[in-house]
């Protein structure tokens, strides 16, 4: 069996019922295998533009706030407002928190620049950083996950 | 040209707006709260941002949050829609003090426009008919009965500090008037410890009538005809229509070219409402100006074929009207009908109609839940004809064909509406719906077994 | 086997009730496996308009042809196109075929007239008259279940 | 008032014609195939009747089944769409032997303009342009030289009795006249049995323009203005608009009266449609007429705000037409773009694009299951303004918000075809689709990637 020919047969497995697949002939063997949905089929109404992409006017999403929708495993540490978020204290200087830094529940963790504020932002339990998902001086909307904390 | 708007609302009308901006090339961003992630407006819209939870004072009555945001996203102007901080004098200060264009006219317009007091005077040094009033405080009874004699009973006895029906009383021949003088002075005193009353001309059952104004900001006024807004449950519109039917074409003249020199007195700019109540003997007064986009304005643009939101961003950025009042045409009668949801819920399945003589507005999609945070006016059905019959009938086959399934909804009361002779006739007044809702809910009740 | 000829078994398998395939010839096997739908959430669109009933102006339906949708457990026997169905050969004789009786395939058990032509309907096949769906005199559409036939 | 019209057709187009009949408060009885049964005009007509299987063969062109159905049904009228039946003399007789009213022209008339050539010829004896030919056949290639060198090149060589392409060639000089005859000659003897052949002027590259026109049965004819229909793929028409650009207002009215000419000299009544070709240098000819309603007609419906299907059928029941042509005003910019399936399947997500501006006809819905068996137009999105650049905008605005999810459409290339130079400055003609499309795709894949 040449690649080509085992591509078209996973991507045809990809895009099938079929949960299971074994082919031997000549002394090769392919063996495919899904794991089954166990969730009823949701009917998703994910209705985006279809075009957004595709306009010529359309500008590069860069700017704005990335989305919240995260997995996050330990506790989040959610933006109570809209703002700015900076992980240091200045430019140039340590951010307050590290990834795999132990904090204790009040440590500040970063800030948010809000109004021309400066708005602490504290842990919320003891624990160590396992996760920080966003970029320092990025805008970050209400309730968006900036970092999360484990054991 | 605005390169980036913010549009501060939610539902249909940003919705409205979203796609406005991207007729224009204008990129938009809708802020939204926790309960709207999945709203059409922020699929939509070029960008969207959560500026809060559900709760509209949190989120979009939130000022600061949403002039960060503004400043933040790089926005050059902010559009209120309707509702929310659309009439909010300090936010438009605040856009225009971080250098966001506010959609809508000035701060101070909005101020003076917003006292209802100072308003109430300006018009009627514009000689703008107000309803009457006593100037000043009425002391005693004997002037009173004076003052109630002079311009006809019946007349309303009102608390000068009042608010919200306390001290008020209504008072329809002389013999009443001591009764009600001096209940309602007590009742003042001892709701707001100043029994200062004064007198208005008590108007029974008008019309709610309004104009539609168009103005920039050098001076040019239009207006795009008026609007019958009487069909009202607890002064709630519920249906709007346009033109005006049963006035003579001399009175619609007056009330347009009075809405007119109103705005022309108030300054004013950007797409405002002059509100008029009419009384049975086509007497009109100023009742009060709304000084932003109106839910009802799809009712006018499709009477004239102007797009409202177009020239509210196109007067903020300082153009002139791109027409006169010569060239704004009405050649066809337009209802629109507001779909209320009853429930909240999922909508699982949904049909909004089409057609030719059809507009609808709405943020409605299979899937989405109707949240019980915010307005419970899910689409605006919005219909067309040569005649005000025709329309009728267009409005009747839009409410047979409209499916939202998931959540109750007014359109069968609003279909049967249609059938009653008093609204095929029109030119009813703000009094008809108490009337005739019994009826409907007993029909409906009925055709429903 | 090519990698057509299993392609084309593959698809037959895809759209089949089928849920195991497995399959040696001359030194090469297949092997297909598909997980079994347990019965997931129909979302049905019903969509009638939700005024009909309500309207005003709206006939009663009494004369429209009855919905074709019923649930039949012997061999159905349905229109060959739009007419008028008769149960008897004229009006006040009895009619073809009753519930319960026996009839032959081949057997005239009803007549429709279409374009004023009187077509005769027959038994496809031996039984018994189980169910008369359709009134004398009522017009049928096309494929609507007249009678079934059970044993 | 007829009092149930029976709606010979599926899709949008009966979809329209039912909300029509609601409007008119007249019953609608819609036929359908098997595979249709679930469909929106089935749910939405008063009643429906499945008249056979899904193969149109069998349902939807079944003449008699639909006969007997309007009977059975106690219809008064048909009315036939677009496509089907719709220009069938054979069904419209049959109608009218059964005491049916056949909403569109009579048998005759439909007859006489579905005749190529005897059409052609009532057009010449009535003074209205036709695409210049020889009369009647031509022997040798000597004469055919003579008439070419009398129109001019390039000229087509026909067989008379040819047919789809058949016998025919394109001669660009004298020099490849005697090749082509000869050629031509030949191959229409051994296709058709028959070596005749005649001669017509190449019109290289027209545009297609037609005239939208009204007639009642008492002789009164008026036009609707023109469509441009030049956007197509291999003679299907993929976009509309009205009015055409790029054409001087004395060409533009005379194409409008020799439209109404044509349509005086047939004879016609009801709705229909007479095409022209418009070649480079500002010369137009007479094609056909189209005796039905067209799949184009909401253009025409938006820009004079006449009710097309309406005026059909009070046409059909032998009203006078309301207006007269000093009645009738264009003021807008229309654009129709046909969406196109390009893969059957169930419709998982659909959103319709709303707003100002904006009408859609079509009979899809969540899911809905787009069948093989029919066409594959499945929504039509039409859009107006007050100018061409006003109108495209919003077409983009359109094909940025459809959602169409469970099948592919060709919205993607429709979007991109509105930002190309010479769409956008208008005036193309039937090539330019060609032209384009390689680059359309090339791009897609690109954006896509």
């Amino acid at each position: 069996m040449q690649i080509e020919e085992l591509f078209k047969i996973w991507d045809r497995f990809e895009n099938s019922k079929t949960t299971e697949f074994v082919f031997e002939a000549d002394g090769q063997k392919l063996c495919l295998k899904k794991e089954i949905k166990t969730a009823a089929p949701v009917i998703q109404t994910t209705a985006q533009p279809v075009m957004q992409a595709a306009a010529p006017a359309a500008a590069p999403q860069a700017e704005a706030p990335a989305s919240s929708e995260i997995q996050v495993s330990g506790t989040p540490v959610k933006a109570p407002f809209v703002g700015t978020f900076y992980r240091a204290a200045a430019p140039g200087e340590d951010p307050f928190v590290k990834l795999g830094q132990k904090v204790s529940k009040g440590d500040v963790i970063g800030i948010i620049e809000a109004m021309k504020l400066m708005n602490e932002i504290t842990a919320p339990c003891d624990g160590v950083i396992t996760d920080i998902f966003v970029e320092d001086e990025k805008l970050v909307e209400y309730d968006q996950v900036l970092m999360s904390i484990g054991e | 040209m605005f390169k980036r708007i913010l549009i501060a609302n939610r539902g249909e009308i940003a919705l409205r707006i979203i796609r406005c901006c991207r007729e224009l090339n204008i990129q938009s961003v809708v802020v939204c709260s926790t309960e709207d992630k999945k709203s059409l407006p922020v699929m939509m819209a070029t960008y969207s941002i959560c500026i809060g939870p559900a709760k509209a004072k949190d989120s979009y009555l939130n000022q600061n949050a949403i002039i960060e945001a503004a400043k933040k996203m790089n926005c050059d102007a902010i559009h209120p829609g309707y509702g929310f901080l659309s009439e909010n004098a300090d936010f438009a200060r605040k856009c225009e003090q971080n250098g966001i264009v506010f959609i809508g006219p000035s701060a101070d317009i909005i101020d003076r426009m917003g006292d209802k007091q100072a308003a109430r005077k300006l018009m009627m040094e514009n000689d703008v008919p107000v309803v009457p009033g006593s100037e000043g405080c009425i002391d005693t009874v004997e002037d009173a009965l004076k003052w109630a004699e002079k311009v006809g009973y019946p007349v309303l006895v009102k608390a000068s500090a009042g608010g919200g029906g306390k001290g008020m009383r209504r008072v329809y021949s002389a013999q009443d008037m001591k009764a009600a003088f001096d209940s309602a002075k007590s009742e003042a005193e001892s709701a707001f410890g100043n029994g200062d009353l004064y007198l208005e001309k008590l108007i029974i059952d008008p019309r709610h009538i309004e104009v539609q104004i168009l103005a920039d900001k050098s001076g040019n006024v239009v207006h795009l005809g008026e609007r019958d807004c009487s069909l009202q449950k607890n002064n709630q519109k519920l249906l709007e229509e346009s033109p005006a039917v049963g006035i003579d074409d001399d009175l619609r003249e007056r009330i347009r070219q009075t809405a007119v020199k109103a705005a022309k007195a108030a300054g004013y700019f950007s797409a405002g409402t002059i509100e008029f109540v009419l009384d049975k003997h086509g007497n009109f007064y100023f009742i009060e100006m709304n000084t932003r986009i109106q839910v009802e304005h799809p009712v006018t643009e499709c009477a004239t074929g102007i797009d409202l939101v177009r020239e509210q961003i196109l007067i903020a950025l300082g153009r002139k009207l791109p027409f006169e009042q010569k060239d704004i045409k009405i050649n066809v009668h337009v209802i629109e009908c507001r779909i209320n949801a009853l429930s909240t819920g999922k909508i699982t399945t949904l049909h909004l109609p089409e057609g030719f003589g059809v507009r609808v507005e709405s943020a409605l999609y299979e899937g989405y839940e109707v949240s019980p945070y915010y307005d419970s006016m899910i689409a605006k059905l919005i219909v067309f004809g040569s005649n005000r019959r025709e329309a009728v009938r267009r409005l009747r086959r839009v409410l047979e064909e409209i499916i939202v399934d998931g959540v109750k909804t007014n359109a069968h009361l609003m279909y049967l509406l249609t059938y009653q002779p008093e609204f095929i006739r029109g030119g009813f007044d703000t009094s008809y719906w108490k009337k005739v809702e019994g009826d409907l809910i007993k029909e409906l009740t009925e055709v429903s077994k």
